[in-house]
Order: C-alpha cells, then sequence, then structure tokens
C-alpha cells in the first residue's frame, strides 16, 4: 500500500470511530465522557491535513485545539456548578 | 543498525498491546512511558540530521511532563472514585 | 465502468458528507444545549474535511480564517449559556470576577488526599510560554498568533491554579496588547491594499500584513472572561 | 516499510478504540496520550520536523488542562451529590 493511502484510510477509519463513539458511545451521558470523545475525530482531521500535505492548516488546528479544550472545558464546570438549583426547582 | 531498530521496535509494540490489555490504571502510565522513550529513540535514529536530535530532546522532556501530571492526579483521584 | 458517485466525489467528499450529516441528526434530537454544543465541534470537523478534499491551494487559504472564526464562535456561545444559566440559578452572581478562578485546585476545602500541588505548574509554564512566543513571533500570520495565544494561555492558568494573583505587568501587557487591535486592523487592510497597488514593493506589504495578523489573533483570545478583571 | 510507520499505524488505531471503549476519564485521557504518541510518529516520518515540535509542545498543554477539569468536575459532582441527599428528607 502506498504511503499516502495508509495515511488517508486511518484518517477516515479515525473520524468514522470518533463520531460514532460521540453519538453513541458507552456512558456518553455524561458530559466530560462525551468530550474526550469528540477529540478522536479530531485526529482524524489531523491525518486528512497531513495526507493532503497543507501543513500551515494542520499546524495552526494543532495550536488552536489546546485553546478549544480550555473553552470547553470551562463552560462544562461551571455548568455543573451552577446546575444543581435549576434542578431542585423544576421538582 | 538495522538490529537495533528492530528490537526497538518490538518492545515498543509489546508495550502497545500490554497498554491496551491491562487493567490496571498505574500500568497503564508505567508502559505510556517506555513506550514514549522507544519512540524517542527511533526518532532519533529515522531522521539522521542533526535535526532530528533537537526533536527527540524536546519530545522527551514533554512526554515526561504529561506523566508526571497524570500520576499526580491518579494518587489525588484514588480516595474520591 | 466504476460506480458513478466515486467517479464524481472523492472519497475525502463522501466521508465528510456522511459526518455531517450524522452529526447533524444527532444534535437535532437533543435536548441539553451543552451537548449540542460539544456536538457542534463535529460539524466543525466535516466542515474542514470537506474543504481539505478539494486539494488546491485556495482550499489551505480558506481553512485558516476558518479555524479562527469557529473558534470565536464557540467562545462567545459558550459564554452565552454560561451567563444563562447563572441568571436562572438562586446563587447570587459573583460581583468581582476573577480570570480563570473556576480551575483553582480543590485543595483548600480539603477534599483531596494530600495537600500538595501540581508539581508541573511550578516549573515548566515559564520555559513553555517562552518558547511558544519566540515560535510564535517567527511563524506570522494566522498560525503565529494561534501559538502565541496558546502559550499566554497556559501561562495566566498555572498562576491562578496555584492560587496566586495575576502580576501588574502581566495584566498591563495583555490590556496594551488588546488595544493595539485596532491599529493591527488597519496595518493589515493597508498592507493588503497596498499589495495590489504597488506590486514592485511587494516583500514590505506581505511583512505589515503577516505582523497585523499576528498581533490580531493573538489579542483575540483575550475575550474570555473580562480580561482586565472588572473591580 | 519503515518500523517507525507500523509503531504509530498499530498506534492509532488501538488508541482511538482504546478511547471509546474504556468509560473512566483518566484511562480515556492515558489513551488519548497514546493517540498522540501515534500522531507524532507519523508526523515525523514525513518529515515535517517544525510541525512535530509545535505538536510536542501542545501535547502536555491540553492534557493538564483536561486533568485539572476532571479534578474539579469529580469534586463539585461529589459535594452536589451529598448535598442533594438531604434536600428530600427537609423536604418530608
Amino acid at each position: 500500500m502506498e504511503y499516502i493511502e495508509y495515511l488517508l484510510y486511518l484518517g477516515y477509519v479515525l473520524l468514522i470511530i470518533g463520531t460514532i463513539g460521540a453519538i453513541v458511545g458507552p456512558k456518553s451521558n455524561d458530559r466530560f465522557i462525551r468530550l474526550l470523545n469528540t477529540e478522536v475525530a479530531t485526529f482524524g482531521v489531523c491525518f486528512i491535513f497531513l495526507a493532503y500535505d497543507e501543513a500551515l492548516a494542520l499546524m495552526t488546528l494543532i495550536a488552536v485545539n489546546a485553546i478549544l479544550c480550555l473553552i470547553l472545558v470551562r463552560a462544562i464546570i461551571l455548568n455543573a456548578e451552577y446546575e444543581e438549583e435549576t434542578d431542585t426547582k423544576i421538582k | 543498525m538495522d538490529i537495533i531498530e528492530g528490537v526497538i521496535g518490538f518492545i515498543a509494540l509489546l508495550m502497545v498491546f500490554r497498554i491496551f490489555l491491562t487493567r490496571s490504571r498505574a500500568r497503564k502510565l508505567l508502559y505510556l512511558c517506555c513506550l514514549s522513550f522507544c519512540i524517542s529513540a527511533l526518532i532519533a535514529l529515522y531522521v539522521k540530521s542533526p535535526m532530528g536530535g533537537i526533536v527527540a530532546i524536546i519530545y522527551f522532556i514533554s512526554s515526561t511532563l504529561t506523566s508526571n501530571a497524570i500520576a499526580y492526579t491518579i494518587e489525588q483521584v484514588k480516595d474520591i472514585e | 465502468m466504476e460506480n458513478p458517485v466515486i467517479y464524481f466525489y472523492n472519497p475525502t467528499i463522501l466521508v465528510g458528507f456522511a459526518i455531517g450529516i450524522l452529526s447533524l441528526f444527532a444534535i437535532g434530537s437533543q435536548k441539553d444545549d451543552l451537548h449540542a454544543l460539544i456536538l457542534t465541534d463535529i460539524v466543525e470537523c466535516a466542515m474542514l474535511v470537506i474543504i481539505a478534499g478539494v486539494d488546491t491551494d485556495l482550499a489551505e487559504a480558506l481553512i485558516l480564517p476558518g479555524l479562527v472564526v469557529s473558534l470565536a464562535e464557540l467562545l462567545a456561545v459558550s459564554e452565552i449559556l454560561i451567563n444563562r444559566k447563572i441568571i436562572k440559578s438562586k446563587k447570587p452572581k459573583p460581583k468581582v470576577y476573577k480570570l480563570f478562578e473556576e480551575f483553582k485546585l480543590p485543595i483548600y476545602t480539603g477534599d483531596l488526599k494530600y495537600n500538595v500541588h501540581m508539581e508541573v505548574l511550578e516549573t515548566s509554564p515559564k520555559f513553555f510560554a517562552l518558547v511558544l512566543i519566540i515560535y510564535g513571533a517567527i511563524l506570522s500570520g494566522f498560525t503565529g498568533g494561534a501559538v502565541i495565544a496558546t502559550g499566554l494561555l497556559f501561562y495566566a492558568l498555572s498562576l491562578r491554579v496555584r492560587g496566586l494573583e495575576l502580576s501588574e505587568e502581566l495584566k498591563t501587557l495583555w490590556e496594551g496588547m488588546a488595544g493595539l487591535s485596532g491599529i493591527a486592523w488597519g496595518l493589515w487592510i493597508i498592507g493588503f491594499l497596498e499589495f495590489f497597488l504597488f506590486p514592485k514593493k511587494w516583500l514590505l506589504f506581505l511583512l505589515m500584513a503577516g505582523l497585523g495578523l499576528v498581533l490580531k489573533v493573538g489579542s483575540k483570545l483575550g475575550l474570555i472572561g473580562f480580561i482586565g478583571e472588572a473591580k | 516499510m519503515e518500523i517507525l510507520l507500523i509503531v504509530s499505524g498499530v498506534c492509532c488505531i488501538l488508541g482511538g478504540l482504546g478511547v471509546i471503549l474504556h468509560t473512566n476519564p483518566i484511562n480515556k485521557i492515558i489513551m488519548l496520550g497514546l493517540l498522540n504518541v501515534g500522531l507524532i510518529g507519523m508526523i515525523v516520518s514525513s518529515y515535517y520536523l517544525d510541525i512535530a515540535i509545535i505538536s510536542s509542545i501542545c501535547e502536555p498543554i491540553s492534557t493538564i488542562i483536561l486533568l485539572l477539569g476532571y479534578m474539579k468536575y469529580l469534586t463539585t459532582l461529589k459535594k452536589k451529590k451529598k448535598y442533594g441527599r438531604d434536600l428530600p428528607i427537609l423536604s418530608k
């Protein structure tokens, strides 16, 4: 198998595994676990950029991904901290 | 030269399967450490120029930091779970 | 004759469409807001894959601003969701907001077992921030801006996690960068315009546009919360 | 085929499966580290050395952010559960 085809099929496999895992993965009702599952799809995008020779886009994607983690984790923590009051109000 | 790469590659493959199969969290961390040492050696052997040495050094340092952070969390969280 | 679907479309574009349609269905059947926000991340992946499947130089030029714009969009939507949650709850809204206050280690309340800080956060952040800022200044444009922002945010996060105050110099530096943003925007537009008017001096104007983009993107990440830590 | 290619390919596939199949978040983060090892190996084997430097510096940053977030999330949930069990008794 050629080197480029190897990279491309690896990227397809990771993208499809990540998407299916994020939608109907085991215990994906928890928000943190769903966030971790979506990371796999991002790695698939990295491989496809590598196969199409887009070096600058790959570098930007890796740097942006760390900041994206920060934003989503912050949203999850704050949401968990303020959530309980609304639940008791509904009951 | 080829023998060295072969031996290191065999150890790396063994470590990958053991990470996937063991249940204990501490052992997984240990094998991950060993795997990153192997990969760092393979990088330095694969790229035959001084730049390859620099990449191997940076990768070695940052992989040590990752495993340090994971070890701290495992010990702190053990009680709560 | 092969299959006409594969004849017209690249397999990359087919995979991108499949992922996009699946995740849009999942968003449609989701009731919680934050789950929908996390699943939006996958739609963004599908968009990037479809653009990359075109495989020209134009594709790379389209991906770079797409990444930064999607980052800003997720930031804005998450801020709106958090604020709505705070207004709904009975807890009083905190008067003074500190940057990254919610990441402080919970050893002060006695929840954790040992009374020790994470050791990596004491030694490494200065080294990382220095390397990332110098490297990002060498690569200019969108890429350098994202790399610089990663280093600055990690340094601020590590200070706040250990319970220290952000030093006045760092705050002043950051505020100055945010103030320079308008000038940088002007620099970029002038550089881009003169690039077509006077093609002889292309190197000078190219450097001007690159410098403007570095400052612009690097300071845009100050949007997380109130950067000035309002009194 | 080169040895680095084979090792990093196996790392990627097993890491991707492992992230989905494990249910404890710390195990998931360790598996994410395994996936990242594979990515760096692939980047080096196609000779993009500058991207390899950026990638290996940004990896511990995202791992540290995820670990801190998990610790805070766990303690918040535990506090909420303790508080939530008291409430129905009071309402009775």
